[in-house]
């Protein structure tokens, strides 16, 4: 078997949850290419939606931006940005979107505003975005973030998007009908909210991490599951589509 | 009816000091030529809209020309942040910049409430998170049939939108295609418009029934300036130089290399460099 | 993902008697092959919504297939009045009909509101009218930050649209073009949907970025059915029977001569007979 | 000079009202025929714009409803019908609508929706289409009808669409902005709203035509202005251009 990266496997056990039946919210980055990677290996009738109104869109390279010409170039066709945050995301059309964050708690809500107060900022982040609305309209959110002690946060300064607020029951007394950040795919575990508390809890741990690994890359105590599974490793197929693709879109954004 | 101007005419004519303007664009056609333009001319006080504000709202506030921003996603897509504007809101340089934050789909619904006339939009959205309370103009309304509470965003209606675009014909009509961001609502929702293009035709000839056009009468100036939107797209013309994009992270991290490139690149350049990129870009097939 | 259907299967399927349903189309891609199908199967209590019902909905009304009517304009246009909708209404014959009224831009809103799963639409209408004396859905709304009164209607969320197209790709995928009224939205504001076609073609090709396209997983069943907007048109394939329209005038006059005409020309008759009519109408050059 | 029919002449002084820098939203019948007159002859830069959602048509023949494909293939562009209502109209880009009605009264309020009770009308009429929209939002409003005592109304049985309400100031009271009627064309004259009370005010009369029989045709008492013109009888070219754009019409719509 090939020796890979954290981020490798982050990546391909993101794109393993997805199906063909799956309309998906992409971000740029990991997101992006756990999507594309599923399109190139299980999941050819995936629809892949780009927030810069790019429907059913098939790159051959992973886009730099948002609204790369090769999204538009391999769309099925372009909407406005009105209409895709209106019709396609409020409108309920998405089954899957995926976020990431500088920051995350225990339930997932997340931080990509702020680091310190929000009037004078240690660190001023790019901010929401479509996160916002992202992380309440879609089917289920789908959250691939690299551990870390300053990016799993006890306290978040700010909350961007929600999660499950503080804990079960925090989105529906919002009036939030859907199911909210349902796995959380890390460079060493996979996460699921507690079915009881609503809790990030490891269900599945990557091949060769331990859980004191986990542990200090976290700043809260972490929840194992009765029973975690171990992570099945990358194969060669999904290694060698995705080592593909991120060469070719290296080679396309050099250019 | 759109007038067909010089870029320099343009801005001397459309952008005045303390605008409130809007240089639209996602990721594709973005207005840098006409942006440049802007900071030649040393235009003061501005509060710039953008949904999006990339490389050249992060020159713009380097620059020192921009008192507010109202945006919902500032960042250096794809490579990290930006330097220019971080530096203003977290060191306050080369002044402090006050900042007006939403979401995407607030300020998409903002720029379509602004096309339609309105004085605000209504959509669903901000539950459970903190902007709300940063933000005194993100607000509610109850629908009157389900009691449903639903959040709501002013109108964006600056005093001048400044868009990039492919093609104008000689009446002045403006064409865009593929990835059309919230263009055609930024020139509708504004009291006045610049329109640079790539180029200016005869007329467009056969063309999709429905395509994305903004009348001549809907619009302020029109100025061909190709390549105008390099170091972003144009559709058709030319590619987005993601390397140069990757670059700026570089060029704009340190105060003296943004001065020296900006002084080398914008102050002391025009127009006409523009061409050379979407040369050097071009797409093959057109 | 859409399932391709015979026009009797898919309305069988999907229009309940008692639905509420739109089968848009502005004065474009009106989809009378499909409205003549429900005629056919003998749907009851429904309630039709439209903005501008015309001869299609007259003959659904005159069948005694509907109870209530959700509509802003109801003419035969250019030439007078729905006879049999007046029929219902002034003298309840077939039945009687229920009637809920608004303007076009508050069912316009109403169906993109629809579209885009709000509970309700803001606009800027109904002043110093008497509609909103007679319809109680017409309520307002005060914005948060102006205090204007703004009007509001209830969202459209029909159980089922039904819509001509021009056509469908293998996947299912839809494509529009022309004028293309609310009928993109009529689709994404309802549970269920059916799109007949002029023709299903293998892909789209080569077409504008931004071509109006439903994408197959919005749609519930794809219909081929030439000709299926006649005696309204198809734009490139073929023109509008404005004759037809005109001598619609005599044919509704009276209810006998219009249940003879319904007998031989819907009841006895069936989509195919669409396809002679395209070709009757055909268009040039396509 | 050529002899005229009454028709011809209230579209012909309809026509002469409109300049190329007019923005008209255009509805069917004698407000089409108008517009495209006044295309024909001196205004070819107007832009004409039907509620289908075509932008700057136009038509070589009228088109017989507001959607003929007629209006498609010879406009910029056509965007859809939300977007026409929202972004065109509310949007307060047009400069002029027309409207007519079934029944008007002095202060050009129109009715379009029914005669006798609303729950049990006499006669049903096809009710308000963009009327109640088109008659707030355009900078100023031209109201096309031919005279009659069942259509000049002492009092309407239904206001579909505002006019100047009960009198001078009534728009503002609602807080309208836009003029409103500025001219009732009829087949036997012009009315124009008082300054002073904004009451419907015969200012022309087409040639031959008397006050009686302006008074015969109209179910209130008929205000004259101080001193009324006579209309220009229509030109050679002006009839010329008429008829042939109607026979046109008529042969298409035969076909």
């Amino acid at each position: 078997m090939s020796t890979y990266s954290p981020n490798e496997i982050m990546t391909i056990a993101a794109s393993r949850l997805l199906t063909n039946d799956d309309v998906c919210f992409v971000g740029i980055g990991a997101p992006s290419a756990a999507c594309n990677l599923a399109r190139l290996t299980h999941s050819p009738k995936i629809t892949l939606i780009y927030e810069s109104g790019t429907l059913s869109t098939r790159p051959t390279v992973l886009p730099l931006s948002i609204g790369d010409g090769e999204l538009c170039d391999t769309a099925l066709t372009t909407v406005s940005v009105p209409e895709m945050f209106r019709y396609w995301l409020q409108g309920g059309r998405i089954t899957v979107g995926f976020l990431g964050g500088a920051q995350i708690d225990r339930f997932a809500n997340l931080n990509t505003t702020v680091v310190g107060p929000y009037d004078q900022p240690k660190v001023r982040l790019p901010g929401g975005g479509g996160a916002p609305e992202i992380a309440i309209h879609c089917g289920q959110i789908f959250i691939i973030m690299a551990m870390g002690q300053r990016a799993f946060m006890d306290k978040l300064p700010f909350i961007t998007s929600l999660g499950h607020g503080t804990g079960k029951g925090s989105r529906e007394a919002l009036g939030v009908k859907t199911r909210g950040p349902t796995r959380l795919i890390t460079d060493l575990c996979v996460f699921e909210p507690d079915a009881d508390t609503s809790e990030l809890t490891v269900t599945s741990i990557h091949p060769g991490v331990t859980r004191d690994q986990i542990q200090a890359n976290c700043g809260w105590p972490v929840k194992f599951a009765a029973s975690t599974v171990e992570t099945p490793a990358p194969s060669e197929l999904e290694l060698t589509v995705l080592r593909d693709l991120q060469a070719r879109t290296k080679a396309a954004h050099a250019a | 009816m759109a007038e067909f101007l010089s870029l320099p005419d343009a801005v001397a004519r459309h952008v005045r000091d303390g605008d409130t303007v809007a240089m639209e664009g996602f990721t594709h056609l973005i207005p840098y030529a006409a942006g440049h333009e802007v900071i030649r001319q040393k235009k003061r006080d501005l509060t710039l809209i953008r949904m999006t504000p990339d490389i050249l709202y992060d020159q713009l506030i380097g620059m020192g020309l921009v008192k507010k921003l109202i945006f919902s996603w500032a960042g250096n897509p794809g490579v990290g942040s930006l330097h220019r504007m971080r530096d203003a809101v977290e060191n306050h340089w080369p002044h402090k910049l006050e900042i007006e934050e939403h979401s995407h789909a607030a300020m998409a619904n903002a720029f379509e409430a602004g096309a339609a006339n309105l004085p605000f939009a209504v959509f669903r959205g901000y539950k459970g998170v903190d902007l709300p309370k940063v933000n005194p103009n993100i607000r509610s309304v109850t629908c009157p049939y389900t009691g449903e509470v639903l959040a709501t965003v002013p109108a964006v209606r600056p005093d001048v939108s400044i868009i990039h675009a492919l093609k104008a014909d000689r009446e002045g009509n403006v064409m865009l295609e593929g990835i059309v961001g919230v263009q055609k609502e930024a020139v509708l929702a504004a009291k006045r418009s610049i329109v640079t293009v790539e180029e200016i035709v005869e007329d467009f000839g056969p063309r999709n029934a429905n395509a994305v056009i903004l009348p001549s009468w809907t619009v302020g100036a029109v100025v061909k300036v190709q390549g105008g939107a390099h170091p972003s797209y144009a559709q058709g013309y030319y590619k987005r130089d993601n390397a140069f994009y990757i670059g700026w992270d570089t060029i704009s991290r340190e105060r003296e290399t943004f001065l020296k490139w900006m002084d080398e690149n914008v102050i002391n350049s025009g127009p006409d460099a523009f061409a050379a990129q979407a040369r050097r870009f071009a797409v093959a097939a057109k």
